[in-house]
């Protein structure tokens, strides 16, 4: 993954979006199958968003997601494998079967999840950020949340936390306009997130979160201030849920057209279109990026249908880390 | 002459009762995140807000302090409020709000001020959620003066619990089990409030005494068939109120059984198992043959894998076992 | 108390203020007589406060006050022998020894404490405006709480929850400067607090606390906007307390200096000079006002000593209203 | 030779406990409300601002969940944060970020990660501070897998258990019980960590065994007194750690004394007496010669009046008359 370069590759991010795509609609034949099970939400249609923001990390700088996670994984470097071994119940890899779907933590990328409180990551976040401005280093923490969280008291302290303290965390509202049914308007008295972020005194704007060239230019701004001792910065990406809040939810608060009007700016035919455009792209290269990617989704399931299960007489293994592998 | 009944689901049970509540009183609404156009997290209120308008059935954002308190205000305020938390795992964000004000209000104002809430809230596991959507936190509410905790185990109780809840002129906190909204059972067409008072046997036996409530009902009733395959004859006991506990219904079935196995879906350590066994103990002690049992769930965070989650939750086996130790226990 | 009147009625106001501030003195005479026991609050230098918001409210209104509360609760019309005999932990009248100096609950006036957790009366107050909107009427809900209880996230969730819902609270901040030891600067990132309020799309504005007319003013606006169902209000006072945080508190925080420099800007002494300048007021009425306040102070405290213990036997009593009386 | 000592309150010795643990390592830190210019609500903290810098006394705003949950993350990130919550009651805005995050983290990862995190907080009742500010919330965290929990009941333990705690790899919750803080007793000038797996016996008896911990030990110890100068030599087991609990210590005295009552500051149902009462039971049935007794405070929101206040909590007399009743009940 280019770290911080200061222009995109669009064929790297094209690679990304693809391959988050193409692994949640394996997903989603899986469930049906009932080979993955609980509550499985995807990410389908914000794709753009994780692929654009995470180029800008190092290796050291810290990632906090949601339930939601299974993008912001991908694109921060999870092995597919793990993941997907992980959404088997299996004991391969992370979280041995004891995370699932939604809680995909992986401590050598320092990715710290999969939350599935809504906001409960935003503190957790604050701390990360308060180790690494304690210790002098200039790593930085990109905390993703839904714009549903902002509602909740934890965004509004660890704004104010962040703040107050200049931590370098990059607070990332992926605005795909509704909470489960709930829709922005009636969730926000201030519907205009940025502004409402800017009322802690920390930097705020907004992006088209379907263009991943608009988000990676954007993200990068905001990531070189954090990581430059500017404090904490707020980017808002709008963007939309294709698909239903999650495997459980009949999707009946939204109508149709609206979501038809939002796969219209789908992140994979936006920058498919500017690519071919400029000459990037052709049906061949698209080909063999989509081989490549449905190949290592292949590869994943097969990893993980031949994973074992952690054994039973293992359950309370991790409770203490005293229980823990050395 | 018999009444007319319908098949009818835990889940339909608990709309049609906030339905009714809801044209016989006015001052009765529902609100909480997704109650209206998402038609709840799990479906409860579906339909609801096309009867009832969305003044009256209040989505609310993801702010489970405020709304809850919100709740507690409107009470006083002369409303009747029932506030659903989407689940109780989302509910420690509003404890401060129930502990503090709720449940303190009546006794700190001397008896001015009473808060007729009922806060209602899924519980438990068994649906791979893993550890931060399938606590079953119960005992802490059972562990707090001035708060009424019930936990409906079935479909009868899930539609009279909540009638009978928006007659306490105290908080009230409703506990279902995201297991039983699917169960099946016929209801009688009139069905009304029940007795928020009293514990339930739910099938009588001499051998020994088995003591539950919510979601683990049905687990203990199949080990029940179960222990009667083994010649042992279970009595079961539905707590259906968690706070106050009626010791009675307890005490007199442990009287004649002389043995007693506790089954709790909350963590075993200082949990609802710990108390009801106390009590048995303290008031039944020379009528016991063998120490009381407990079954509960084991002592982790609730792992998402099937058979992790499985292993970790009461048994039919377990069960089973717990009760056969403690009938074989004096030889 | 004059309610909605078009003007303020100064001898009334000075009058309410010295009622506070003569009871709070004998407060601190009683507990270094300990008579009085717990934490101790005192209002000492915040009276313009209460006294200029407090007379635009009707019987009807609401009143949500923290455990800082001897002055609303006064103003509001709780009989100060209620407030003291409270105070003294004896049965008679509002919360029979229950609650004591810092949980003032008093039905008849709709004085809904007292509210020990920080943050903890704002979704209180919240509900109670829900419930007047419900019931379509047009009573107003005043809460009041501290600067430091902004930070908590009860402050954001309540503030979002009454602006979306156009409920008819006015959100009172009482910005003393400090929360216990912590200055406002350690506690906001955004230290305007007006402005901060205005980011929930709620009409914000701050006024000199010090000065009750001015306090009248502001309120005046800030009650007849929210009870013509403009929605929340949110009103700063800028005040200071003359003693510590409470009896316990040695102070070790402020500088002399400062609490000097407050002093002179007394809010008895503002309106006294006011008052004198305006020739309403002179030594022989001030003589006169002061002697009946003390009056008042001393019928209490004789209320409160003759007052009765709550019999041990009913500690249970009230737990639940079943145990209450008819 | 016997090592030098000196008077120390229990005040005094967390200070020198947090100071020396700062001065040894550099990732420990204090944060909390007021633990810096104020000195500490309870004036714990005091002076430490002027030599550690408020970078590691580190006051923050009124926001406890979120600056709980940034002390998990700053363990996460390599830091050893200590949290200062002012008192209990004040937790349990916070309680989320302790069991949904803090407590499931390390199993929820498969062990890929720890949360060296430890959180002090002032409990109990007894000084009047009414409903909001009096609350023994021990049990709840008792309850919780992922946790341990420690009460300090003596100047010895308030010493030495935070250096223990810091040394856990995972979140140990320190209870400080108010009425504590300015007990005075002489400390070795090199007191060090303390062992936080065992209980303790406080006073050695052969009648009964009285099971208590925290602000309780000394009334308890009192009680011990009195009942001496009845005749009956009582057993006092201080179980200073409550997460997880030492049964083994508890039950080698009770099979020696046959007779148990647990004293606790918390609320009788559903809290730590209730569990303790079941594994005396579970483990000693056929030597107990009768039911263990308990006393704990009357379940009712905490009164601001003295009088009340006295008579909701566990009293020296209600524990001799308690365990009078024990010893006395089978003759
Ligand atoms: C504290 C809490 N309350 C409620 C829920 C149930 N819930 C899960 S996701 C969700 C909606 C969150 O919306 P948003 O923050 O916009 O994120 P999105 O799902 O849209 O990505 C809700 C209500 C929860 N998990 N946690
Ligand atoms: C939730 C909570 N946290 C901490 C406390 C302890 N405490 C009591 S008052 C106070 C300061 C509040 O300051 P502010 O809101 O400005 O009100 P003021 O006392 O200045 O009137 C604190 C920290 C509390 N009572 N509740
Ligand atoms: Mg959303
Ligand atoms: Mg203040």
């Amino acid at each position: 993954m280019t770290v911080g370069s200061a222009r995109p590759d669009p064929v790297e991010l094209y690679r990304q979006m693809l391959r988050v795509r193409r692994f949640e609609e394996r997903c989603v034949q899986l469930y049906s199958a009932t080979a993955i099970r609980g509550f499985v939400h995807l990410y389908i249609g914000e794709e753009a968003v994780a692929a654009g923001v995470l180029p800008h990390l190092r290796a050291d700088d810290a990632v906090v997601a949601t339930y939601r996670d299974h993008g912001q994984a991908l694109v921060r470097g999870v092995p597919m494998n793990a993941s997907m071994a992980e959404m088997y119940g299996k004991q391969q890899v992370v979280c041995r079967g004891r995370g699932g779907t939604r809680h995909l933590f992986h401590a050598p990328t320092r990715f710290y999840g999969g939350n599935a409180i809504v906001g409960g990551g935003l503190p957790l976040a604050v701390g990360l950020a308060l180790a690494d401005a304690m210790q002098g280093s200039d790593r930085v923490t990109v905390c993703f949340f839904g714009e549903g969280a902002m509602a909740e008291g934890e965004f509004h302290e660890s704004m104010n936390l962040a703040a107050l303290w200049k931590l370098p965390v990059l607070f990332l509202c992926e605005n795909n306009l509704y909470a489960m049914g709930t829709a922005l308007s009636r969730s926000e008295s201030e519907p205009n997130l940025a502004v409402k972020a800017s009322s802690y005194e920390v930097p705020a704007w907004s992006c088209d979160g379907m263009d991943v060239l608009a988000v990676w230019e954007a993200a990068h701004r905001a990531v070189e201030l954090v990581r430059d001792g500017g404090g904490p910065v707020f980017l808002e990406a709008k963007t939309y849920r294709f698909r239903a809040h999650s495997m459980y939810d009949p999707d009946r608060y939204r109508d149709k057209a609206e979501i038809e009007h939002w796969r219209e700016r789908d992140p994979l035919l936006l920058l498919e279109r500017t690519m071919r455009a400029a000459g990037s792209l052709d049906d061949e290269s698209l080909a063999t990026m989509d081989t490549e990617a449905l190949a290592e989704v292949d590869a994943a399931v097969a990893f993980a249908e031949q994973g074992t299960d952690e054994p039973v007489a293992d359950l309370t293994r991790f409770v203490t880390s005293s229980g823990a592998m050395p | 002459m018999t009444r007319a009944t319908k098949p009818t689901t835990y889940r339909e049970a608990i709309r049609e009762a906030l339905a009714e509540a809801m044209r016989e009183d006015p001052r009765v609404f529902l609100m909480g995140e997704d109650v209206g156009r998402y038609g709840g997290g799990f479906g409860v209120s579906l339909g609801l807000l096309e009867e009832f308008g969305e003044e009256r059935i209040r989505d609310t954002p993801l702010s489970e302090s405020a709304f809850v308190g919100a709740g507690i205000g409107a009470a006083l305020g002369g409303l009747r409020p029932v506030v659903e938390i989407m689940t109780v795992n989302f509910s420690l964000l509003a404890l401060d709000q129930i502990v503090n004000t709720a449940a303190a209000l009546s006794h700190m104002t001397g008896g001015q001020l009473n808060v007729p809430l009922v806060i209602r809230m899924t519980t438990g596991a068994g649906r791979q959620l893993a550890a931060q959507h399938s606590h079953s936190l119960e005992c802490w509410y059972a562990h707090v003066p001035g708060l009424r905790v019930v936990a409906p185990a079935t479909v009868e109780d899930a539609r009279g619990m909540l009638w009978s809840a928006l007659q306490d002129p105290d908080p009230v906190i409703i506990f279902e089990h995201g297991s039983l909204y699917g169960v099946t059972a016929e209801l009688a067409c009139d069905a009304g409030p029940v007795d928020l008072d009293r514990a339930a046997v739910r099938r009588p036996g001499d051998d020994i005494t088995l003591v539950t409530s919510g979601g683990s009902l049905p687990t203990v009733l199949d080990a029940a068939q179960a222990l009667a395959g083994h010649g042992i004859r279970a009595e079961v006991i539905d707590l259906r109120t968690l706070r106050p506990l009626d010791d009675a219904t307890v005490t007199s079935s442990v009287r004649r059984t002389h043995h007693a196995v506790v089954v709790d879906e909350g963590w075993r350590s200082v949990g609802l198992s710990a108390e009801v066994s106390a009590r048995i103990t303290e008031q039944c002690f020379y009528e016991l043959d063998a120490p009381v049992g407990r079954v509960c769930t084991v002592e982790v965070p609730i792992p998402y894998a099937a058979h992790l989650e499985r292993a970790a939750l009461p048994s039919v086996e377990r069960i089973v076992a717990a009760a056969e130790e403690a009938v074989g226990s004096h030889g």
